[in-house]
């Protein structure tokens, strides 16, 4: 089986699924998609490029502060809001990428670099008035009125936003692996010195990767805003989020094109899958669906560091092009 | 006579209290070779390292055709057209070997299609062809030696270093690498540094050699003539001083 | 019967062969050479009959006992000390830590103060700079303070891996006296070095190691008169 | 206190067992008639609400057997939000598709706000049990009807009453200070009480207002900062946990204000603010609805309650058993007036709820344009002798007002 | 001015529990060189231990700490041994996601065992406090303190004066001349795992006094012991004290000067600016 087969068949399966499923397996949909574009944009930063971000829902929350403030206070729709929301976010990563690479923050201390930025954002937000500080922010319900560019609609509606996102983000991220840029990427994250002494400007390309990776991530912010019409500080900035949004690509195998998506779907089903069984069983006890999470990660971590779908390709005989 | 392609002036630098290199003056005309020997820890590596950008001297110039390059990041150096390899290989361990060789190709070239080709001529070149698609951690050391040199080949240099890239390969494959290395020379007039502990490519190699010992320059002239300094025996084969 | 028996002993990096069947025997109270250019293996064979590095085949025999295998600490305990390459001290560690360190195997804490005080004995400037933290003494001064920390191991061999490294030409001399003292004193040597004619002279066995394989063998004399040495090192 | 584990898990298994319990009830055994209105109920059993949420979840455990005496049937799926909002609405998703015709919830904004969405698209009423944020009912949903009172309300209730209390005491503090969590609800308090406090004519002057983080487990500064401020007298918005910690370090400090007041938020009449500070406990204030204890529904209520818990005080759960139970009856009635089990005829008949027998004291239950109860009034509930106790309305009183409050040397914990 | 006074002192009796707590962190970053991302969550496990001590014989926390310390001793070396130790050369991320793991099993452990409610160990001294002229400290964090201090000394002496302390810093100093030596460094640094959990059972059995036990502490208290240990220096242990104390009271300067809700905003604030300029931190050692 080639890749592109098996990722146009998968994408056939995905545009006809809302017909073949109920309201609730397509909100699960919904969140697979959803995870698997922040994997997929999280992953341009950490897989492609080798900088560990633990702080990404700073982008996700800026990027959804920014479009919901503008559709509420200017009736901006979603869609030109999304470009204000990519451009702040943008920035933010390209203050904390400019002081983390000039000042030489690397590894585990860039990856606290993040959480501290992401955390410190969080508190701002909490006490900033005009956004309803740690109350949240609100956007307006209007009724019957379905429209792809304001993302007000049905969920059919996100459902295939979501879609058109973790298909755009996969092709973005497929193309960019094959520039000029991608191969710096890749170079830096095996080894910087080699890719500086064979003519990669190291600085740059980082400041490239994370300037793709926060814009990407805020037009998943854009999305959570419009789909969940609300957001608080404490929910959209917290580090637990930071963590969800990675552990798909890891799980799934970092620097993998196709691994955020599989981490995605085998971490939501999991999740579900479990919650229903407990359910089913009377064991719905709280914490314990999170400690079979933990125990598949671990499983995973040990047996397989290099992810899931590495493995899985190579039984599916899939060249690298995944 | 025309101007050197690179000039080192009085090149220093210390670690700690400890003069790693000190005071280290040379130069390489175009299409030269020159071999850089001496015990280790004579200061070889560093030398290589503030030429490349990679440490920033203490006191001292490179000039790289006429123009100052002290002080570029190693990117820009090797934008300027010095390639180098590493003494400890470096390859890109997660990516292909054409990927590795692209990677170098690209600082040459705008596209990465011509790029792939670019490296692909290069490593047939080095007799890696028929190993493109494996990644580069599964090479051998020698293997990944070449490697090495393939990369820094395809990023185009007027200039290529090449620290101890012999080690580890087998005389008929040492041979191999310097005829391709001579030829290199021969055809397209590259101009090589090289640090070298296998003397019997340097001495098929190089037209001068310098000695470094303790982080100084002992001596530089003719292979022949540098190989008979009793200066040179001394600090190489320890010989007590006659 | 030798001392230590190397027999056949390989080393791989990953897919990358460091040592290939290499064998080599010390006998009991002789000094053996082992020399080689850069990537030749040397330091690696070092690591592997300590256990540091895990072999890829081959075995090792001290004193009749096959140590294949073994942890380093055990090895360590049974009385195969080293002075590593690049000397490896402990920075932080004040002069007299890093002797007691040397001492922390089972077979050397009964001796530790006599021992130390021979070394303060053999050498004055350790024991001047006792306090002092290792990170901040020369390099021939760490150099002295890796060999005196060795001994406090109470070895039966020691290996030395490339101990003129970095040096300055009258600590080079210092540190061949010292191992030569050392031997003369009854000690087991088995001496890796780049310092070819300073090496062969001194050793009574001695090897070239080429590639991850030994080459020539031979006493130490024959093989500093052999133009096959000289011509791997000098081209000549 | 192992005591206390046991019976959280207990009364978790019990929750379970009971809900299939209802849905396996033969046809005949119900007194009610037709089929049963299938409500799903969300609440955040887990996570850092959790007790809060198992409090209202005793209310669901109930409701079924007291609504069917009522003559309502209903069958009841009740799911567990772990006060996580993205769950929150994955589950309210579930519950619908499984086919559930009401949704209650959520005791939290953030969840409730989440789940409203859900059933607006899906054009399912979602009767809100707790949930203050005023933003709730002017975001413009249909479906969304909320038989709780906002902040505003509950913040001008509150003050009104700190007047009648300074009157009927004769005893008027000089300077208050607000101290409240910096969380949803806090900071919907804090809005309103800038709001309103100039506009009541209140008798003391408010001195400062001071924000600490809902998650933060030292309340030591935030104290020597109200103790700093000369205030005598305390204004609260808290949860269970940090108030708590704020008498706790009150005692410490030995700050003695003449009062300690919460415009209703939860915390002060909680089981584990009894347990975790003993007579420390006492004389604090919460102004708040309350359930009428004279009403026969109530009485009801609090017998079932009684049995089914016989451990738990219902005196204490009151609260938030009364609220969710109400929301369940408000979906009842209204799916017995609609004399359907759809969804959207459930919601008309919503908007023409009318119940004038129901637990909470205040006016009838009946919803305003934007689905909002605005007939919800407070009382003021004083710990006496670790027991939630009405002090005012005087006309519901069980015990007379204790203000100023003893100060804390010679209590025990 | 007094209130000065009080403010600065509560601060640097919290600090130095915290200086405490971040000691463990430090410990093990420093010889084993892996970050112990589950350190919040055993450090509430340390809590729960002393909150069921405390429950069922009745003990004051403090005399239980020796018990505690003992037992989350034996937990980090088997950490050590069986999970971390085929990790050590891994790359960063690998460890991350392991340890990763650990913290969400364990915390979602306690969740299960122990409920979400928080658990208040009770103690005669609970609302107690101790005039010292013009300043009201409170018993509690006075005791704490005290015991954090006493503590830290020990291990100050266990690690400066004893063989295996001496032995445990050489393995953080030069691994290979560890091994060179002789030293047992699988052993050792299962001991400095161990001994890093222990100083984590202590300063969770002394929080127990000050904090309610919850398993939602633990995040904030990894990332409190995170902030601590790098704006003191990562792998030196009188930096984490130093840290724990500067975070003690500049939270307390700024929650009363300015606004209790900030306090985490100028600790996290101090974080970047040491991460950017000083990232070895205030006391570390420049790499």
């Amino acid at each position: 089986m080639s890749a592109r087969n098996l990722l146009l068949g998968l994408l056939a399966l995905l545009v006809v699924a809302p017909a073949l499923v109920g309201a609730y397996p397509l909100a699960v949909l919904i969140l697979i998609l959803h995870y698997a574009y922040l994997g997929i944009a999280w992953n341009v930063m950490m897989g492609f490029a080798g900088l560990l971000s633990l702080g990404h829902t700073l982008y996700v929350g800026l990027g959804a502060y920014v479009a919901a403030a503008l559709y509420a206070s200017f009736g901006l729709p979603a869609l030109l809001g999304a470009i204000p929301a990519a451009i702040v976010a943008t920035l933010a990563g390209l203050g904390i990428g400019a002081l983390g690479f000039r000042f030489r923050v690397n590894g585990v201390y860039f990856a606290l670099l993040t959480i501290a930025f992401a955390e410190f954002t969080r508190i701002l937000f909490d006490h900033m008035g005009w956004t309803g500080g740690s109350s949240g922010f609100f956007l307006p319900v209007e009724h019957g009125q379905v429209s792809p560019v304001a993302l007000r609609g049905p969920p059919i509606l996100f459902y295939y936003v979501a879609l058109a996102m973790a298909a755009g983000g996969f092709m973005l991220a497929r193309s960019l692996m094959r520039t000029r840029l991608g191969y710096a990427w890749l170079a830096i994250r095996e080894d910087p010195d080699s890719a500086a002494a064979s003519g990669v400007d190291v600085f740059r390309a980082r400041m490239a990767a994370v300037a793709v990776s926060s814009a990407l991530t805020s037009l998943g912010g854009v999305f959570y805003a419009f789909y969940y019409n609300n957001m608080y500080p404490e929910q959209i900035f917290s580090m637990a989020r930071s963590i969800e949004i990675i552990l798909a690509p890891i799980i799934g195998g970092l620097g993998t094109l196709f691994g955020p998506v599989l981490g995605s779907f085998v971490l939501t089903l999991l999740g579900e899958g479990t919650t229903g069984l407990l359910e089913h069983l009377g064991l719905a006890a709280p914490g314990a669906k999170q400690v079979i999470y933990g125990v598949a990660l671990l499983v995973i971590v040990t047996v397989q560091p290099a992810g899931l779908w590495p493995w899985l390709a190579k039984r599916l005989r899939i060249g690298r092009d995944g | 006579m025309a101007e050197p392609l690179l000039t080192a002036s009085g090149l220093s630098k210390g670690f700690r209290g400890l003069k790693a290199v000190n005071g280290v003056s040379f130069s390489i005309g175009s299409g030269d070779i020159l071999a850089m020997i001496g015990p280790n820890g004579a200061g070889k590596t560093t030398c290589f390292n503030l030429i490349a950008g990679a440490m920033l001297p203490d006191a001292g110039e490179v000039r790289l055709a006429g123009q100052p390059i002290t002080g570029l990041r190693a990117d820009q150096v090797c934008r300027a057209g010095i390639g180098r390899t590493f003494q400890l290989v470096k390859p890109f361990a997660g990516l292909s070997v054409l990927d590795n060789v692209t990677v170098g190709a690209l600082n040459a070239v705008r596209h990465v299609a011509e790029a792939k080709e670019r490296a692909r001529a290069v490593l047939d070149l080095l007799d890696l062809g028929h190993k493109i698609g494996e990644p580069a951690s599964a090479l051998t050391l020698p293997d990944r030696k070449r490697l090495e040199v393939a990369r820094a080949l395809a990023t185009g240099p007027k200039l290529l270093l090449l620290d101890e890239v012999m080690a580890g390969l087998r005389p008929t494959e040492c041979d191999r690498l310097v005829e391709i290395l001579a030829g290199l020379n021969r055809r397209d007039g590259l101009t090589i540094l090289l640090i070298e502990h296998v003397m019997r490519a340097v001495m098929k190699l190089a037209q001068r050699i310098l000695v470094l010992h303790h982080g100084e320059k002992i001596a530089e002239g003719v292979a022949e003539a540098v190989v008979r300094d009793p200066a040179v025996l001394d600090s190489y084969l320890g010989e007590e001083a006659p | 019967m030798s001392l230590i028996s190397i027999e056949e002993v390989s080393v791989r990096y990953g897919d990358a062969q460091a040592l290939d069947r290499v064998s080599l025997a010390v006998e009991e109270g002789e000094i053996a050479a082992l020399i080689g250019a850069n990537g030749a293996g040397k330091t690696s064979l070092i690591r592997a009959v300590s256990g540091i590095v895990p072999l890829a085949g081959g075995r090792v025999v001290f004193r009749g006992q096959d140590i294949t295998g073994w942890p380093s600490h055990r090895i360590a305990d049974l009385g195969i000390g080293q002075v590593a390459e690049g000397r490896q001290v402990f920075p932080t560690l004040t002069v007299e830590e890093n002797l007691r360190m040397g001492a922390f195997l089972p077979r050397a804490r009964a001796k530790l103060a006599p021992t130390l005080e021979r070394i303060y004995g053999l050498f004055p400037r350790l024991a001047e700079r006792r306090r002092q933290t290792a990170g901040t003494l020369s390099g021939g001064e760490q150099q002295m303070l890796a060999i005196g920390r060795c001994l406090m191991g109470q070895p039966d061999l020691i290996m030395f891996d490339e101990p003129s490294l970095g040096l300055a030409p009258t600590v080079v001399q210092e540190v061949f006296r010292t191992i030569r003292r050392l031997n003369e004193d009854g000690m087991t040597i088995l001496l890796v070095e780049q310092n070819v004619a300073q090496s062969l002279r001194l050793a009574g066995h001695a090897a070239v190691l080429e590639q991850g394989r030994v080459t020539l063998t031979g006493t130490g004399a024959g093989l500093l008169a052999d133009d096959r040495v000289r011509q791997a090192y000098l081209g000549l | 206190m192992t005591y206390r584990l046991r019976s959280s898990r207990r009364a978790l298994l019990q929750g379970a067992a009971s809900a299939g319990l209802a849905a396996s009830l033969p046809f005949g055994a119900a007194r009610a008639q037709g089929p049963a209105l299938k409500i799903g109920v969300i609440l955040p059993r887990s996570g850092y609400l959790a007790q809060a949420g198992q409090s209202c979840q005793r209310g669901v455990d109930i409701a079924p057997q007291v609504l069917s005496d009522l003559g309502h049937r209903v069958d009841v799926v009740s799911v567990d939000f772990e006060s996580n909002v993205d769950l929150a609405r994955t589950q309210a998703e579930k519950l619908i598709a499984d086919g559930a015709q009401a949704i209650v919830g959520a005791f939290d904004s953030g969840g409730t706000s989440a789940i409203a969405q859900v059933c607006e698209q899906k054009a399912v009423p979602l009767v809100i049990n707790v949930a203050a944020a005023p933003q709730i009912t002017e975001q413009g949903f249909k479906y969304v009807f909320r038989n709780f009172p906002t902040s505003v309300m509950l913040v001008r209730n509150g003050l009104s009453l700190m007047k009648e209390m300074f009157k009927a005491t004769n005893v008027t503090p000089k300077s208050g200070i607000f101290i409240h969590a910096n969380d949803t609800f806090g900071q919907a308090n804090r809005g309103a009480i800038d709001r309103l406090f100039p506009t009541l004519d209140m008798p003391f002057r408010l001195v400062d207002a001071i924000a600490y983080d809902p998650r933060a487990q030292d309340l030591s500064v935030e104290v020597t900062k109200c103790k700093a401020s000369g205030a005598d007298f305390v204004i609260v918005t808290t949860r269970a946990g940090d108030a708590i910690r704020l008498i706790r370090e009150m005692v410490k400090q030995r700050y003695e204000p003449k009062g300690i007041v919460s415009p209703g938020s939860p915390g002060m009449y909680d089981q584990e603010f009894y347990d975790g500070l003993g007579g420390y406990s006492d004389y604090t204030i919460t102004n708040l609805p309350w359930p009428n204890f004279n009403a026969p529904i109530t009485k009801r209520l609090g017998e079932a309650f009684a049995k089914r818990f016989p451990q738990a005080r219902f005196g204490v759960d009151a609260f938030n058993v009364g609220f969710t139970f109400e929301a369940m009856l408000v979906a009842a009635d209204a799916a017995k007036r609609a004399g359907s089990r759809d969804p959207r005829a459930i919601a008309e008949a919503l908007r023409s709820t009318d119940i004038a027998d129901h637990v909470m004291t205040g006016g009838t239950i009946s919803f305003d344009a934007k689905g909002q109860n605005n007939n919800i009034a407070s009382a003021m509930v004083q710990n006496l002798k670790k027991t939630p106790t009405v002090v005012l309305p005087r006309d519901a009183a069980q015990a007379k007002p204790v203000f100023p409050m003893p100060g804390w040397r010679g209590r025990q914990a | 001015m007094t209130v000065y006074l009080d403010i600065v002192a509560s601060g640097v009796l919290t600090g130095l529990v915290y200086g405490l707590m971040a000691l463990g962190l430090s410990v093990i970053f420093g010889v084993v060189r892996v970050v112990n991302f589950a350190h919040g969550e055993l450090t509430v496990a340390a809590m729960y231990m002393a909150w069921v001590l405390a429950g069922s014989l009745g003990v004051d926390p403090i005399l239980t700490l020796p018990l505690i310390a003992a037992a989350l001793f034996a937990v980090g070396y088997a950490l050590q041994r069986h999970l971390v130790e085929p990790f050590i050369g891994r790359p960063e991320h690998e460890q991350f996601m392991l340890l990763l793991a650990v913290s969400i099993i364990m915390l979602n452990g306690l969740l299960l065992a122990f409920g979400p409610d928080a658990r208040h160990v009770p103690v005669d001294y609970a609302y107690d406090s101790i005039e010292l002229g013009p300043m009201l400290l409170d018993t509690v964090r006075v005791y704490a303190a005290a015991a954090a201090v006493a503590l830290a000394l020990g291990l100050y002496l266990f690690f400066r004066f004893t063989d295996l302390g001496t032995a445990i810093r050489a393995c953080a100093d030069n691994l290979l001349g560890a091994q060179v030596v002789g030293l047992d460094v699988r052993r050792l640094y299962a001991l400095a795992f161990g001994l890093g959990c222990a100083l984590v059972g202590a300063s969770g059995t002394l929080m127990v006094l000050m904090r309610d036990a919850t398993p939602i502490l633990a995040v904030q208290l990894t990332l409190l012991a995170f902030i601590v240990v790098i704006i003191g220096g990562l792998g030196s242990m009188a930096g984490a004290l130093v840290g724990g104390v500067l975070i003690g009271v500049s939270e307390a300067l700024a929650g009363f000067v300015l606004m209790p809700s900030l306090k985490s905003l100028f600790s996290y604030g101090l974080l970047i600016l040491v991460l950017l300029l000083r990232p070895e931190g205030l006391m570390g050692r420049r790499a």
